[in-house]
């Protein structure tokens, strides 16, 4: 039997569209709810940090690292700052390094919990995102009294920590890790365990592990299809090493694992914030840094463990008080490549779905 | 510590045939190559013996003055080994294989590279601007491009108010 | 209480009375448009209710208190979106069918008006009443399938179409469990009439004697009126606004007042297949219980709306193919089992 | 009967005119302002990439048109006998019953041939 | 069972639709901002030096000040620009100002209706709050 | 050029509207208009963010009746462009805008959106959106919280219920 084949439908989604998460645009040709092939088209929040970077000192440009991936703007801090401090060979006092993780994993669960809110809205899950959300809220607050800003923090420096943390942050923080498990019990209720959530995700977009190798994918992605690969183990930067922690691997492949595998790195990074609020020491949050940063000829790529993936910064110095290059690895911008590989063949939805589950944030990805 | 030691041997075996020249910058080993090498080079690096480096974390450029640098970042899923190559290539024919064959996921960034530098990518399946739109003069990240002022950037977008 | 029961029907008396032949063509007349009109006022005021009652569920079910601000409690919000909508720009897109874009808000506006004139509200209190009550909503209530094509094909736009066919391909499969689960009432009543199968549940309502096909009916009945988690029709994270993409101001308007008057009209004709109509314990007036009942049948939707994810189009499909339909036939030999045992076996009623 | 017929029709008039008359009042308030960009269909921003939306659909959503209408002439046959059911008796209990089962055996074999999996 | 899950988020909705909201009731009830909160900038021009530090270490050249000699041939601010429209609101200014004469303050509510007021003249600003206090 | 002529065109045209048909049913309208914005989704990058935070439990953005994001612009009648718009981004942004029915505002939440915010060095921008339609309020922060957007929301409403009172305040000094 021949199958005619039906004229096939070409279609801009986004970048004006609910579920691009920003301005992502990705030209679809259908065949009745079939996706055949898929064309992602990116660069619509292009800023140009990376020339951007060129014309500003080392320490100027962390705030401009903040939006970059501003759903967990520490994190970016941290990367930066560590590469920098890397290239010019500065030690930061203990009290920081813990600050640093305390605030790089509460950014993670802030960041995942977006994702699971996201994720939620994308198959019209409205509930599940407000507990996103109003959960979120108390990360920010901890973030605000902290480094004064919700979303855009700037909190770290090179050479350590930018203002020690109020007297309240401690119990505030207690009181968000002893609330976290019925939280997540809570999305697993309304999201995670719902058969209508389940049927849409499960065994939807299979990505493989050869396939994820070979895409560079790296990230909750990657470990979603049974790698178990995570630089805060395998190449450990900061303290990292000091602490216990389990790496979540699923082995699914899918949609679903790869929604689900945020919500147990949350669980993971409550661990460690609870390990460093046990150890950290008092002390000063800041070593000797000159006033004007010249890190000798030299280059250096630095990667940590984004939320969403590797995040490298590649810096190349050529002795003044700017970067000559400053390069920006990010995780996202390499993990939506998969997009046009492993859609083909599901619906619309799956792909919005899939597409949700890449979690991917323009500011990263278009720099 | 074994690992790295053999990850230099194998490097350094490998200089010689495609005649480079290591480094080591903070830390991290560099094989700076010629950039007509840079296939081989990438293909014996991913089949090293006990430390293949075969995860591609990044490409990149880097503008040199008289040259680009290319810059691949290589490590393993499988071990600690990290390796910085570098393929450099002229600035005026800026030409390098396309290492698409050998990492899918070098096709965004090896566009990346292309819409910032000009360097032109041999064997890439789709080589066309991927941040900016194709009008576009200049290749933003080279040393001697000059960011026009904001009044002229402005310009160019203004919409006729539609009638 | 009884008097209050029959208070509408004595003031239709009394109308009628002005007329020099109580039953002369004239009074019939006035009646029927006297009852339309309540039925317009009802669609009216229905709507701006539940567009806010959506909206405070939705907030409340977040831990919001959703609109609060104009008016008390914010019962004056819809008013105002209301009234924004007057106000708005009437666009049409230059590629669009116009004749077809411009008339298919409009069915959908017209339908539930159509669909709520037979439904009894109390005792007596039937804007219409049809001996083929039941067809008639059936028949009426399917051509909304028809306006949402229309809307979508009219608009020439992509999301529109195809949001436009999910319209077809969903509701034309919700039908048929729909209608078979409704047979099951009539083989036990062996009526059309509304009213008569409202009177029928004096003692016991049905949703007792027929709880699959009242499961079956509430599920495609929330598919034929395209609400979450079935509203692929016009799923915003997907194809924008579905059928809806292009339409500006009132004209969407109508297709929202159109949505909300078929959900009351489908809570309706719920109420009165399987919960009893206006029958109810005599504290309250008929129609009270009525509205009451409805009112219940409403947040269940709006709660499971609030709650659910959207589904997929082809677990949509399974659904009612391979779940609803045989089960909706299941129903019916069941029924007819259970008719022919009492009937011909045991020998009581017949 | 046919007088509530009668009222049927004027609850059409008034269905039509209703709305009719509702969409006349933006035509007074509203501003109107058309101009080309404005007109175009929307596409998230962009340029519509096909020229028009009518294209040669996939028949796949008219599939289930045919199996509805299937079903739907078979629902003329059973409101009446739902409808006289108790009346007629046993003969026709049981010859409903074997026209059901003919229904659920043609199902069958549309479910069996993938008619009702969505493609 | 298939259901269980629906019926568990059922209850979970249901629960939170009748616990308490968790809302901040804004325009009435004003939020209650820690001292670090980076909504706006203020500054004290009877502290400022007007050393420029704070002109330079912003990343994008929001602030231009100037100044004249005074009496001791000590600099005395005469205007005092900030760009908003450029701000990263980082607050690496009032970091750096040595003598915290330019400090971060809570002030959210600066929306305006004209491009021109997002030039902040802080002398200015400064006045008009204090007059306004005071 | 033309944005700055289209903006004051409207607003004389408000003001013609204020002064010759100075009818109850505009003040009726406008204080619907103001009370029931309906935003379109327009995030563009870290601003939106704030801008679901002020849609989510804390903030509560449908307590004024505003959350109502529409998806497409047909319904919509308030664009928060929320964020970095570039120069890729800018036609779009007009389509969109130019897709929305009449009556219909902007707001600028945020520096980039204002004027061009911490990137306007760069090649790709150009500097604030009211270059490119005209923008009613302007929200500095990087990003506002979510109290200053709704602030300036607030300001919005007041501008569409008092046309000439605002613009006597921006130009009467």
């Amino acid at each position: 039997m021949t199958l005619e084949r039906t004229e096939e439908l070409a279609l801009n989604l986004g970048p004006q569209h609910p579920s691009m998460h920003g301005v992502f645009r990705m030209v679809a040709h259908f065949d009745g709810e079939i996706i055949t092939k898929i064309d992602p088209k990116i660069g619509y929040l292009h800023r140009g940090l990376e020339k951007l970077a060129e014309s500003r000192t080392y320490a100027q440009f962390i705030p401009y690292t903040d939006r970059l991936d501003y759903l967990a703007a520490p994190h970016n801090n941290m990367a930066y700052v560590q590469a920098v401090e890397k290239l010019a060979n500065i030690q930061i006092p203990e009290r920081a390094e813990y600050l640093r993780v305390i605030f790089a994993e509460l950014a993670r669960i802030a960041s995942h919990l977006v994702f699971i809110g996201s994720l939620a809205l994308d198959m019209a899950g409205w509930t599940a995102w407000g507990y996103c959300f109003r959960d979120r809220e108390r990360i920010l607050d901890l973030f605000e009294m902290t480094a004064g800003s919700r979303l855009t923090v700037n909190a770290m420096r090179i050479g350590g920590f930018s203002q020690e943390v109020p007297d309240e942050f401690w119990p505030a923080l207690k009181s968000f890790l002893d609330d976290l498990p019925e939280m997540l019990e809570e999305y697993q209720g309304i999201f995670y365990g719902n058969e209508i959530a389940m049927g849409r995700m499960k065994s939807v977009g299979i990505l493989t592990k050869e396939d994820a190798a070979n895409f560079s994918t790296t990230g909750p992605v990657l470990r979603a299809s049974g790698v178990k690969h995570d630089l805060r183990k395998d190449a450990p930067y900061g303290i990292y090493d000091r602490f216990e922690f389990d790496v979540p691997v699923l082995y699914g492949c899918d949609s679903y694992d790869r929604g689900l595998i945020r919500l147990l790195e949350i669980k993971e990074s409550a661990k460690i914030i609870r390990q460093a609020m046990r150890d950290i020491p008092e002390g000063p949050i800041m070593a000797k840094v000159p006033k004007v940063l010249k890190p000798p000829v030299g280059e250096v790529y630095h990667a940590v463990e984004n939320p969403k993936g590797e995040l490298g910064f590649y810096l190349v110095s050529d002795g003044s008080t700017k970067p000559a290059r400053l390069r920006i690895r990010s995780a996202t911008f390499i993990n939506i490549q998969l997009l046009p590989a492993i859609s083909p063949g599901w619906k619309i939805q799956d792909v919005i779905a899939i597409f949700a589950t890449l979690d991917a944030v323009l500011g990263e990805v278009d720099k | 510590m074994e690992n790295k030691e053999i990850l230099r041997k194998h490097v350094d075996e490998l200089a010689v045939k495609v005649n480079g020249e290591v480094q080591e910058i903070l830390g991290a080993l560099v094989l700076t190559v010629k950039g007509s090498y840079i296939t081989e080079t990438l293909n014996a690096a991913k089949n090293f013996a006990d430390v293949p480096c075969d995860f591609l974390h990044d490409l990149t450029a880097v503008d040199v003055g008289e040259q680009f640098a290319v810059v691949y970042q290589l490590s393993s899923l499988n071990g600690p080994q990290t390796l910085r190559v570098k393929g450099m290539i002229d600035r005026d024919t800026p030409v390098i294989e396309s290492v698409t064959r050998i990492w899918r996921g070098a096709n965004f960034l090896e566009r990346e590279a292309y819409d910032m530098f000009g360097i032109q990518f041999k064997g890439h399946p789709n080589l066309k601007r991927i941040y900016l739109w194709e009008e576009f003069e200049g290749y933003p990240l080279r040393k001697d491009y000059v960011t026009e002022s904001v009044e002229k950037r402005a310009v160019i977008l203004t919409m006729k108010p539609g009638e | 209480m009884d008097a209050l029961n029959k208070l509408p029907l004595n003031i239709a008396a009394a109308i009628r009375g002005l007329f020099g032949d109580p039953h002369s063509i004239w009074a019939d007349l006035t009646m029927t448009v006297i009852g339309i009109v309540l039925v317009i006022v009802l669609i009216v005021l229905a709507a701006l209710i539940l567009i806010l009652l959506e909206r405070k569920i939705g907030g409340w079910a977040s831990q919001r208190p959703g609109p609060n601000r104009l008016g008390p409690r914010g019962w004056f919000q819809t008013i105002a979106d209301a009234l924004k909508l007057l106000g708005k720009e009437d666009v049409t897109p230059a590629e669009a069918d116009r004749f077809i874009f411009k008339i298919a808000p409009m069915i959908v506006f017209a339908l539930p008006m159509m669909t709520l004139a037979v439904i009894p509200f109390g005792m007596g209190m039937v804007p219409i009443d049809l001996d083929l009550g039941i067809m008639y909503y059936l028949a009426i209530s399917a051509i909304s399938t028809l306006a949402l094509l229309m809307a979508g094909w009219g608009s020439n736009s992509n999301y529109s179409m195809l949001g436009g066919m999910r319209a077809v391909a969903q509701m034309i499969s919700y039908e048929i469990p729909l209608i078979f689960s409704l047979l099951g009432v009539v083989m036990i009543t062996q009526t059309f009439s509304l009213s008569k199968i409202v009177e029928a549940q004096s003692t016991i309502p049905f949703v007792v004697i027929q709880p699959i096909a009242f499961v079956i009916y509430f599920i495609a009945g929330i598919a034929e009126v395209n609400r979450a988690p079935f509203d692929l029709v016009e799923a915003d994270q997907e194809i924008v606004a579905g059928p809806f993409t292009e339409y500006t101001g009132l004209r969407w308007g109508l297709f929202f007042l159109g949505e909300y008057g078929n959900m009351t009209a489908v809570a309706a004709l719920i109420t009165t297949m399987f919960l009893g109509g206006w029958q109810g314990p005599g504290f309250l007036p008929g129609i009270v219980w009525f509205f009451l009942k409805v009112g219940i049948i409403i947040f269940l939707m709006m709660w499971i709306r609030w709650t659910f994810p959207r589904m997929r189009i082809d677990h949509l499909m399974g659904l009612a193919w391979k779940v609803l339909l045989p089960l909706s036939l299941l129903n019916i030999l069941l029924t007819g089992l259970g008719i022919y045992i009492y009937q011909y076996v045991l020998r009581i009623g017949g | 009967m046919s007088d509530n017929f009668a009222a049927v029709g004027v609850l059409l008039v008034f269905a039509i005119a209703l709305p009719v008359i509702m969409m006349l009042m933006p035509k007074l308030l509203a501003p109107n302002k058309p101009h080309a960009q404005k007109l175009i269909a929307y596409e998230c921003g962009n340029e519509p990439i096909a020229k028009t939306a009518w294209l040669g659909f996939k028949s796949n959503y008219f599939l289930y048109a045919i199996v509805f209408t299937a079903f739907d002439v078979e629902t003329v046959f059973l409101y009446p006998w739902a409808l006289t059911f108790r009346k007629l008796g046993t003969f026709a209990f049981i010859e409903m019953f074997i026209f059901i089962t003919i229904l659920l055996v043609g199902f069958w074999y549309a479910w069996k041939e993938g008619a009702l999996e969505w493609m | 069972m298939f259901g269980k899950g629906l019926f568990k988020g059922l209850h979970i909705s249901l629960k939170r639709m009748l616990g308490p909201n968790v809302t901040e009731y804004y325009p009435e009830q004003k939020p209650n901002l820690p001292p670090r909160v980076r909504s706006s900038m203020g500054l004290d021009p009877d502290k400022c030096i007007s050393c420029g530090i704070c002109a330079n270490t912003c990343p994008n050249k929001v602030i231009t000040l100037t100044s004249e000699k005074g009496d001791n041939n000590k600099k005395v601010l005469k205007t005092y620009q900030m760009d908003v429209g450029r701000c990263l609101f980082c607050g690496l200014c009032t970091e750096a100002c040595p003598t915290s004469a330019l400090t971060v303050t809570q002030q959210y509510e600066n929306a305006v209706y004209d491009a021109d007021e997002l030039q902040w003249d802080m002398i200015k600003r400064h006045r008009h709050q204090t007059g306004k206090e005071g | 050029m033309d944005v700055v002529k289209e903006k004051e065109l409207r607003e004389a045209e408000l003001m013609v509207e204020k002064n010759v048909v100075v009818t109850s049913i505009d003040k009726v309208l406008n204080w619907a208009r103001g009370h029931s914005f309906w935003p379109v989704t327009f995030g563009l990058a870290c601003c939106a963010i704030e801008m679901m935070a002020t849609g989510g439990p804390r903030y509560d953005i449908a307590r004024f009746g505003w959350e109502v994001f529409r998806a497409s612009p047909r319904q919509a009648d308030l664009m928060i462009v929320a964020g970095t718009c570039n120069r890729k981004m800018a036609p779009l942004l007009r389509r969109i805008y130019d897709q929305m029915p009449e009556p219909k505002w902007v707001i600028a939440m945020g520096s980039c959106s204002s004027a061009g915010g911490p990137f306007v060095d760069s090649y790709s921008m150009f500097g604030g959106v009211d270059k490119i339609v005209p923008v009613d309020v302007y929200i500095p922060g990087c990003p506002p919280r979510p109290e200053s957007l709704l602030f300036g929301i607030m300001q919005l409403q007041e501008k569409v219920a008092n046309p000439a009172k605002v613009r006597l305040l921006k130009h009467g000094k």
